[in-house]
């Protein structure tokens, strides 16, 4: 730590040269980055620009194939990530590195565990993590199990592992990505605060204004190598995004609207209990039943949900991760059961399965395309006749038809420009845009009424996001009903007809998208403000 | 399908040079043990010196592979949606026992009784494996816990069967207990024509080449169509590569855990026939067992599919027929064993190799047909 | 629940099983149901499934999953009765540790470094094991040779030099024998808590206090030391644990060297008792381990349970056929407690609309306990014997019966069975 | 060969040779599961198939099956088609495989270990435990102070309930109200029974525990834990097949065993090469029993010398016919 007072004028960290070849694609091409000491360091660039590959030679993760690094002025070499803490490098990565049966504490001294005449020191590392947590102002419970927390606690159990291992160089890969605005702020203050202490952070983000909001220097990194360093003071956010895209950038814009009177779904008190699905009191109405749960103190996953939406129209679903989103699309496709009417062109389909459901013009656009979408190991018309098993072209009889199915794969290609050699390559040898697009051309074969789209633009590039925004659009002009649930604010903002804020498996709010700002809606989502706005 | 053709091409190498690993192997031990591992190997290969002894060795080794085969098919159907199904084991023994009395209690023309045992044999191997599979649906218990208990219920069951309620007449001094015999006309007519037809002489051998082969075949092509081409392979392979995907596109899990469960106990069910109709017209105490178990050894090495399975089951029968030979050129016959579980464990490796070193090449490929937005293209 | 509370509920469920024992002893008569011999029988009879449990357990806490126990304990006893008929005891304890240790290295190997499915690569082992040994013994132990003087076959090896001894707790289960005593009184609940202790503590093998001492050991250091959590963190997330530079792969190859010495230890227990390497002693303990372990949620005093109930049925079962048709009587019991439970609870609940909602499912279920009830309680007056085979089964059976009950509370390792490559994000 | 076979330095050459010159007697025999080397059983046959070897000339091969058994039938097959006459199966799960070869091969001699004759060409090589037994049964308890015994059976199958059978008939014959404990260690098709010393060991025990002084063994392997049991319960138990005080290494279990019931499948085995090379045919069962010695009582260690005339008894009135041992129970 010593060094740190010497390092006042040498670079944090100095990457020169950096190359990493993967079969078939260069990730890092000759990357040249100088990170000052006590700064915020911001590296954007669009999706698989090469900043996590990065990040993780950096870490010690992957070896790079030419190039050096310096850390405060000494060239180093790591072989694994304990090499790049031994260092004083910490990184919190883009998705939660954290075992879920692990208390905070397990989690925290994983690796760099304090030991006292052989056995895990479990009282002072408690001690330790309580005192980190005071003095970053990071509040969490060293004995709560991971799998109990929210994705903002998440964050800052990812963020204290860096510091308890005692790092001074903190590489924070899109650490923003699941938050909300307010929680993104005390980030951002708990980050200022590092930064006051003399430590280094290089941060990544896909949102720039956050990036100009917190960043004391910027690195653009597009197609694998460094194109720019610029001043945060410098320049627009717009400025920005061009340097990583090299071009015009689309934006969602709603056009006219489309909505028509005729309700495409309705659904209405749709309920699910966090301890299992237990049949409803006879005589009871769920609205009771729900205020009786309520009552008990028992957690609603899904807490008397209703809503309407209309042939054309898209209804946009906002709200922090983990709040009831995937609940309420896993009982709108019949995965997991739950309480309450659904109605599809006027046919209550509650009971009926996830294949009728489908049959019945529902189509899905999965919040994990690698979970929920794609086989990744079968080709590309395989993939194709995923969820239409029962329907034309893929079915002839009992048979699945091969010869149709892998014609309309080619149709799917062509229309929705998925880059692939041959609709006989195996999915996972696309990249992630191409997977996306691969699956929004599936779920809107087939003439679905009814839509589901979770995330449908998450980690894809700029240019499949503008094609994806334009298939949603079209398909809604032609009278398909969207529930739309994102991430993006500005997708959802953009996008959507109207917008309801969902907060602990209530919508809490009817908004106009017309009217709102990403920041108010934050504070709907985040329960900041309460009440409703109407439509 | 050039990618294709390339993967299969990779595995075929991929699985010779590990055959040829594994014999490396087992020539070390045989030096070890004092023998020659050039003798093993003639041995392997000499099916005996007049046409009689070479007929008999190749039935024997065809027979032995029949058994194997439908078993890895069992194995393998539960195998392609991750679905463990160990107690095929006790499967094929407790259809075995059932089919084998039910066959012996009525008198019909030959064709409608060896149908009613098929069928018999088939329906209780489901049943049987309806157990595990209801476990798992309803109740969450794990399969691979489940079917290693029920394998050995199973045996004693087929036991208290075979001594107790379906036990035969049986002859003075005969110590084994066995159901009654099926009539000759119960048996599956033989393959022996086929002998007849090149000009060889057919074996001698008991049964000669069991006609079981012949369906063995035919079930390994229904099951091939079964698990590619129709809807409801195409759900096991996709539960097996990713079941959430799978629930998500609309396929019950619950329902597939059953059906796969159930034809493949069906499937174990018909393990015991070849050797019911075709040697002994019985079940017995010392019916052959742990067949169950080689068949997983069968299905990974034909990595769950029937082509696959079927050179493994011929593999795994040619290995096993060199029993005497060895013994007769002095070699210990356990070294077939230790072949059987380096090959498969070598090729298992192997297939992994090539399996990644197979999709690496697939994406490089694509990368480089695309030239899309990656950031510089690697000149192969 | 704190650690303290479920600690207590084990102590009170062990207390009512005690209570249940001795209860269903006096009325029928059987007193082989507490007796020091039975618990004997049970110890010897568990320990070596427990330590193949352990093993279990040492793998899949570290995500990989090892069927191939059954493989490593033959391995465990064949090196055990090689090395202990020439060493003494000793030797053939080291050589059956690392009998099984070889067996484990292999499927490090193989699932860890070249990321074969873990199955595959256990079934494999679990036909080498037997082949290796088989095929050694030919070599080794075929006529002529000094073993073969010293009593070898093929199918055994001689009897090990010097056996392991073995130990009993002075004046209570030896010398004046009080606890045995005690036992021989038949007093109500007394004379059981005397026969268990007896059984545990009279003429316990070394090798028994060693194994026994491993299931805390177990859980002292896979959950009270850093090497143990990093060891559960390659079982839940190796990913998060290789970010903070653990190392995944020697984490693993150690749990899974370490899984399979534990099943070379059982194999080194079988043949302590028998005193010598036969072959097929190992009769699937492996499995069985397996399921105990499974059945135990994968921790060590769960573990134990499931290798105590297997070794009970199996000890009560060898030792007397007439005292296995009581677990009629216990299963009857044990229905009959559930409905005075599920009685009270109907009784006392002050809330109507619960009791709506649940009634018509829990009248159902009620019926049938009873309904079993009877059934069970009529099957112990009238079957005087079963046959043979279906005593065998009572271990497999209750174990079935079990899962069924309490399937649905096990969780195992998140990340127990997967391929992890270094590298390689899931 | 280095002494592995034994036909190694008469027939060097691999496989099937054609019939060796000087030597027209081809004695083939098939193991059963287990094979060579088991110090019980099979060696027992062995040793019968050696002295042929060296008392009449004879050409000798033997083979095992594989683990799981299903190759009897291409076994027999095999030497068969190798040009072996006689040849022999060993163990009763031959009986049927037997049986087909003998068809198949009319112009070869067979014979099947413990299992009767079902063919003209084929001879029973059968051997009557439970006479055997029945003394087994006498003897304990003459020698037996508690008046209770006991009987540990490995797999229960119908050969081993032969010498349950006998052995009860002889406790009974001495003492009607003498007290039987009889366990089997696994059910019949489960042939783990016999490789089971800890059970063996557990069963035992329970039976000296309830009083049993004399625990007679019908379980293969699994009889060491018997010897086990007795050792420590410091009482007495008998042995099976072979004379098992001799076999067995261990001095301290030497001691435990008060006799062995002699099965002489060596015996047996000679006896029906040399009939063999005598030119006799097949079609009919050889009974070895108490008569030809082709069962009896060990006398090492001479525990059983004082009760001698008391067997020598029960031996005269079963040989001579008054006493008919049950076979089955
Ligand atoms: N392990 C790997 N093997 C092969 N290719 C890889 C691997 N990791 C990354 N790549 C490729 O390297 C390129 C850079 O990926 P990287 O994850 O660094 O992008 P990124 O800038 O972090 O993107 P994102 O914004 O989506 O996180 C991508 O084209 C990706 O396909
Ligand atoms: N861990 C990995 N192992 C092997 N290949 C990988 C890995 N990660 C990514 N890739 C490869 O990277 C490519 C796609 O990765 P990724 O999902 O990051 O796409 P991307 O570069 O962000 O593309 P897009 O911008 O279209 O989303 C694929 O070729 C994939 O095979
Ligand atoms: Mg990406
Ligand atoms: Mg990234």
């Amino acid at each position: 730590m010593s060094a740190d007072t010497l390092a006042t004028v040498k670079p944090a960290v100095e990457l020169e040269g950096i190359t990493k070849r993967f079969p078939g694609v260069v990730a890092n091409h000759d990357i040249r980055i100088t990170v000052q000491p006590g700064t915020v360091h911001a590296i954007v660039g669009e999706n698989g620009a090469g900043k996590s590959t990065l990040m993780k030679i950096l870490y010690g993760m992957q070896k790079p194939d030419e190039g050096t690094i310096k850390v405060n002025g000494v060239e180093v070499s790591f072989r694994t990530p304990s090499d790049a803490i031994g260092v004083g490098i910490g990184m919190v990565h883009q998705h939660f590195m954290l075992a879920d049966n692990f208390t905070v504490l397990e989690n925290i001294v994983l690796g760099a565990e304090p030991k006292k005449g052989g056995r895990l020191d479990t009282v002072g590392a408690r001690r330790r993590i309580t005192e980190l947590a005071g003095t970053h102002g990071l509040r969490v419970d060293p004995d709560k199990l991971v799998e109990d927390l929210g994705v903002g606690d998440r964050q800052r159990v990812e963020i204290l592992k860096v510091l308890y291992r005692g790092a001074r160089i903190l590489i924070l890969d899109e650490p923003t990505a699941v938050l909300v605005p307010q929680e993104v702020e005390e980030l951002f203050q708990n980050l200022r605060e590092l930064r006051a202490d003399g430590l280094t952070v290089i941060f990544i983000s896909h949102k720039l204004d956050e990036v100009l909001d917190i960043a004391d220097a910027i690195t653009v990194i597009r197609r694998g190598t460094t194109v720019a360093e610029v001043d945060p003071s410098e320049v627009t956010a717009r400025q920005l995004a061009e340097l990583m895209v090299g071009s015009e950038l689309p934006t969602p814009e709603t056009r006219e609207s489309t909505v028509t009177d005729t309700v495409a779904l309705r659904a209405a008190h749709l309920t699910m209990e966090a301890d299992g699905h237990h049949p409803l009191p006879k005589g009871t109405s769920i609205t009771q039943y729900a205020d009786k749960l309520r009552a008990e103190g028992k957690r609603l996953l899904l807490d008397d949900v209703s809503f309407e939406i209309h042939k054309g129209e898209i209804l946009g679903i906002a709200g922090v991760e983990g709040n009831g989103q995937s609940e309420l699309i896993e009982a709108l496709m019949g995965i997991r059961p739950a309480h309450g009417r659904i109605d599809l062109d006027f046919h209550d389909i509650s009971a009926w399965s996830t294949l009728k459901r489908r049959e019945a013009g529902i189509g899905y656009i999965p919040e994990d395309r690698h979970r929920q979408g794609l086989l990744l190991e079968a080709s590309l018309w395989e993939n194709r006749v995923l969820g239409h098993q029962t329907r034309k072209p893929a079915r002839r009889g009992i048979w699945v038809d091969r010869r149709a199915s892998r014609a309309d794969t080619e149709r799917i290609v062509k229309d929705y420009d998925v880059r692939t050699p041959s609709v006989d390559t195996l999915a996972l040898a696309l990249s992630g845009g191409n997977q996306q697009k691969l699956i929004v051309g599936r779920e809107m074969s087939g003439d679905p009424a009814f839509l589901i789209a979770a995330h449908p633009t998450r980690g894809v590039d700029v240019g499949a996001q503008a094609a994806i925004w334009d298939h949603l659009r079209d398909a809604r002009a032609a009278g398909l009903a969207v529930l739309l649930i994102s991430a993006d604010l500005d997708e959802l903002i953009g996008l959507s007809d109207s917008i309801r804020v969902i907060y602990r498996g209530r919508l809490v709010a009817a908004l106009d998208p017309s009217d709102i700002t990403p920041e108010r809606l934050g504070g709907y989502m985040t329960g900041a403000i309460a009440g409703n706005e109407e439509t | 399908m050039p990618a294709g053709l390339n993967r299969a091409l990779l595995t075929v190498v991929g699985a010779v040079v590990a055959i040829i690993l594994a014999i490396a192997i087992c020539s070390v031990a045989i030096v070890i043990a004092g023998g020659r591992p050039l003798d093993a190997l003639a041995a392997f290969f000499d099916f005996g010196e007049t046409a009689r002894a070479q007929a008999n060795s190749v039935a024997a080794f065809l027979n032995r592979a029949v058994p194997l085969y439908i078993a890895g098919l069992a194995v393998a159907i539960g195998f392609r949606m991750n679905l463990f199904n160990i107690g095929v084991e006790g499967q094929y023994r407790i259809a075995a026992v059932c089919a084998a009395f039910v066959g012996s209690t009525f008198t019909a023309p030959a064709p409608i009784r060896i149908t009613v045992i098929i069928l018999v044999a088939a329906i209780v191997g489901g049943l049987y494996a309806l157990i595990p599979a209801v476990m798992k649906v309803t109740r969450g218990v794990n399969e691979v816990i489940a079917t290693i208990m029920l394998n050995y219920i199973a045996i004693n069951l087929s036991t208290f069967l075979v001594r107790g309620p379906f036990a035969g007449e049986r002859a003075e001094g005969q110590l084994t207990t066995t159901t009654p015999p099926l009539p000759a006309s119960g048996m599956f007519p033989d393959l022996n024509f086929l002998f007849e037809g090149f000009g060889l002489l057919p074996p001698t051998r008991n049964g000669g080449l069991w006609g079981f082969l012949v369906v063995a075949a035919v079930l390994g092509i229904v099951i091939w169509f079964v698990l590619e081409r129709t809807r409801f392979g195409f759900n096991v392979k996709a539960s097996g590569l990713n079941s959430p995907a799978a629930l998500a596109s609309g396929v019950n899990p619950k329902t597939m855990v059953i059906a796969a469960m159930v034809l493949s106990g069906a499937v174990a069910g018909l393990i015991g026939l070849p050797e019911i109709l075709g040697d002994r017209g019985a079940f017995n105490s010392n019916f052959t067992a742990g067949l169950g178990f080689l068949g997983i050894a069968v299905a990974l090495l034909g990595r769950n599919k029937p082509g696959g399975i079927a050179i493994a089951a011929l593999l795994f029968a040619f290995l096993d027929r060199g029993q005497g030979a060895l013994q007769f050129a002095d070699v210990p016959a356990s070294v077939i064993t230790i072949i059987q579980g380096a090959i498969v464990l070598l090729v298992v490796v192997a297939n992994e190799m090539t399996n990644r070193f197979a999709l690496r090449l697939e994406e490089r490929r694509a990368a480089q047909q695309l030239g899309r937005h990656t950031p510089v293209e690697v000149t192969a | 629940m704190t650690r303290i509370g479920k600690y207590h509920v084990t102590l009170i469920g062990v207390a009512a099983l005690i209570l249940l024992m001795s209860l269903v002893r006096i009325v029928s008569g059987q007193e082989d149901i507490t007796s020091s011999g039975t618990f004997a029988a049970a110890l010897l009879l568990a320990v070596p499934i427990a330590l193949a449990g352990l093993g279990g357990l040492w793998a899949e806490r570290a995500g990989v999953v090892n069927i191939g126990l059954e493989g490593m304990m033959v391995l465990g006893t064949w090196f055990a009765g090689w090395a202990g008929y020439q060493w003494g005891a000793v030797a053939a304890l080291v050589a059956g540790l690392l009998g099984g240790a070889l067996g484990g290295l292999l499927h490090a190997i193989a699932t860890v470094s070249f990321g074969v499915d873990h199955i595959i690569s256990g079934v494999a082992i679990n036909l080498l094991g037997p082949g290796v040994t088989r095929f050694l013994s030919e070599v080794l132990y075929q006529e002529g040779t000094s073993a073969s003087d010293a009593g070898a076959g093929i199918t055994s090896s001689p009897a090990i030099s010097s056996p392991a001894p073995s130990i009993s707790l002075p004046v209570l289960s030896d010398g004046p024998d009080l606890l045995g005593r005690l036992e021989n009184t038949h007093w109500f609940l007394l004379s059981d808590l005397a026969g268990i202790l007896r059984g545990l503590t009279h003429d316990v093998n070394v090798l028994v206090i060693v194994a026994v001492l491993m299931l805390p050991l177990t859980f002292f250091v896979l959950w009270h030391t850093a090497f143990g959590l990093r060891l559960r963190s390659a079982g839940e997330n190796p990913w998060a644990a290789e970010s903070l530079g653990v190392n995944v792969y020697l984490i693993k190859y150690a749990a899974v060297v370490i899984s399979g010495a534990f099943a070379g230890l059982g194999g080194v227990f079988l043949v302590f008792v028998s005193t010598k390497y036969v072959e097929g002693q190992t009769q699937g303990r492996g499995f069985i381990g397996l399921a105990a372990m499974i059945f135990g949620n994968w921790r060590p005093g769960g573990l134990t349970a499931g290798a105590s109930l297997f070794g009970y049925a199996n000890g009560l079962q060898l030792r007397s056929t007439g005292a296995v048709t009581t677990f009629f009587l216990f299963g009857a019991v044990l229905l009959l407690a559930y409905l005075v439970l599920q009685v009270r609870r109907l009784i006392s609940a002050d809330r109507p609309a619960e009791l709506a909602a649940t009634s018509a499912r829990q009248y159902t279920l009620m019926a049938l306990a009873a309904l079993g009830a009877v059934i069970l309680f009529w099957l112990w007056l009238t079957v005087g014997q079963l046959p043979d085979e279906f005593v065998y089964i009572t271990p497999h059976v209750l174990t079935l019966l079990v899962l069924l009950v309490a399937s649905q509370r096990l969780r195992m390792p998140k990340a127990d069975g997967v391929r992890y490559r270094r590298g390689e994000q899931h | 060969g280095n002494g592995g076979g034994t036909t190694a330095d008469q027939e060097p050459a691999a496989g099937a040779s054609s019939a060796a010159p000087g030597s027209a007697l081809k004695v083939g025999l098939a193991f059963d599961v287990g094979g060579r080397g088991d110090k019980s059983f099979n060696d027992a046959a062995y040793a019968g198939l050696e002295k042929a070897k060296t008392e009449l000339g004879a050409e000798i091969k033997e083979l095992s099956p594989s683990a799981d058994g299903s190759n009897r039938g291409d076994l027999l097959r095999q030497l068969a088609d190798a040009g072996f006459n006689p040849i022999i199966g060993v163990g009763f799960a031959y009986a049927e495989d037997v049986k087909k070869a003998a068809e198949e091969y009319p112009e070869i001699q067979f014979a099947v270990v413990d299992s009767a004759s079902n063919a003209p060409n084929v001879t029973g090589l059968l051997f009557a435990e439970e006479q055997g037994s029945y003394l087994a049964g006498v003897a304990a308890a003459t020698k037996s102070e508690s008046g209770h015994v006991g009987f540990v059976g490995g797999v229960e199958s119908d050969l081993i309930k032969k010498f349950e059978a006998g052995f009860v008939a002889g406790v009974k014959s001495v003492k009607a109200d003498a007290k039987i404990d009889i366990k089997y260690l696994s059910p019949d098709g489960d042939f783990t029974g016999f490789k089971a010393p800890d059970k063996g060991k557990v069963a035992a025990e329970k039976m000296y525990q309830d009083g049993a002084d004399i625990v007679y063994h019908a379980s293969g392997d699994s009889g060491l834990g018997v010897f086990q049991a007795a050792a420590a319960a410091q009482k007495k138990a008998i042995g099976v097949d072979s004379d098992q005080r001799q076999t067995v290494k261990e001095t301290d279990l030497q001691s435990v065993i008060m006799t062995s019931m002699l099965k002489r499948v060596d015996v047996g085995v000679f006896e029906f090469i040399k009939a063999f090379q005598g030119g006799a045919k097949g079609g009919a069962n050889v009974t070895y029993d108490l008569k030809v010695d082709g069962v009896g009582l060990s006398t090492t260690g001479g525990e059983i010398d004082d009760i001698k005339d008391k067997l020598d008894a029960a031996r005269k009135d079963i040989v001579d016919g008054k006493i008919t041992v049950p076979a089955k129970p």
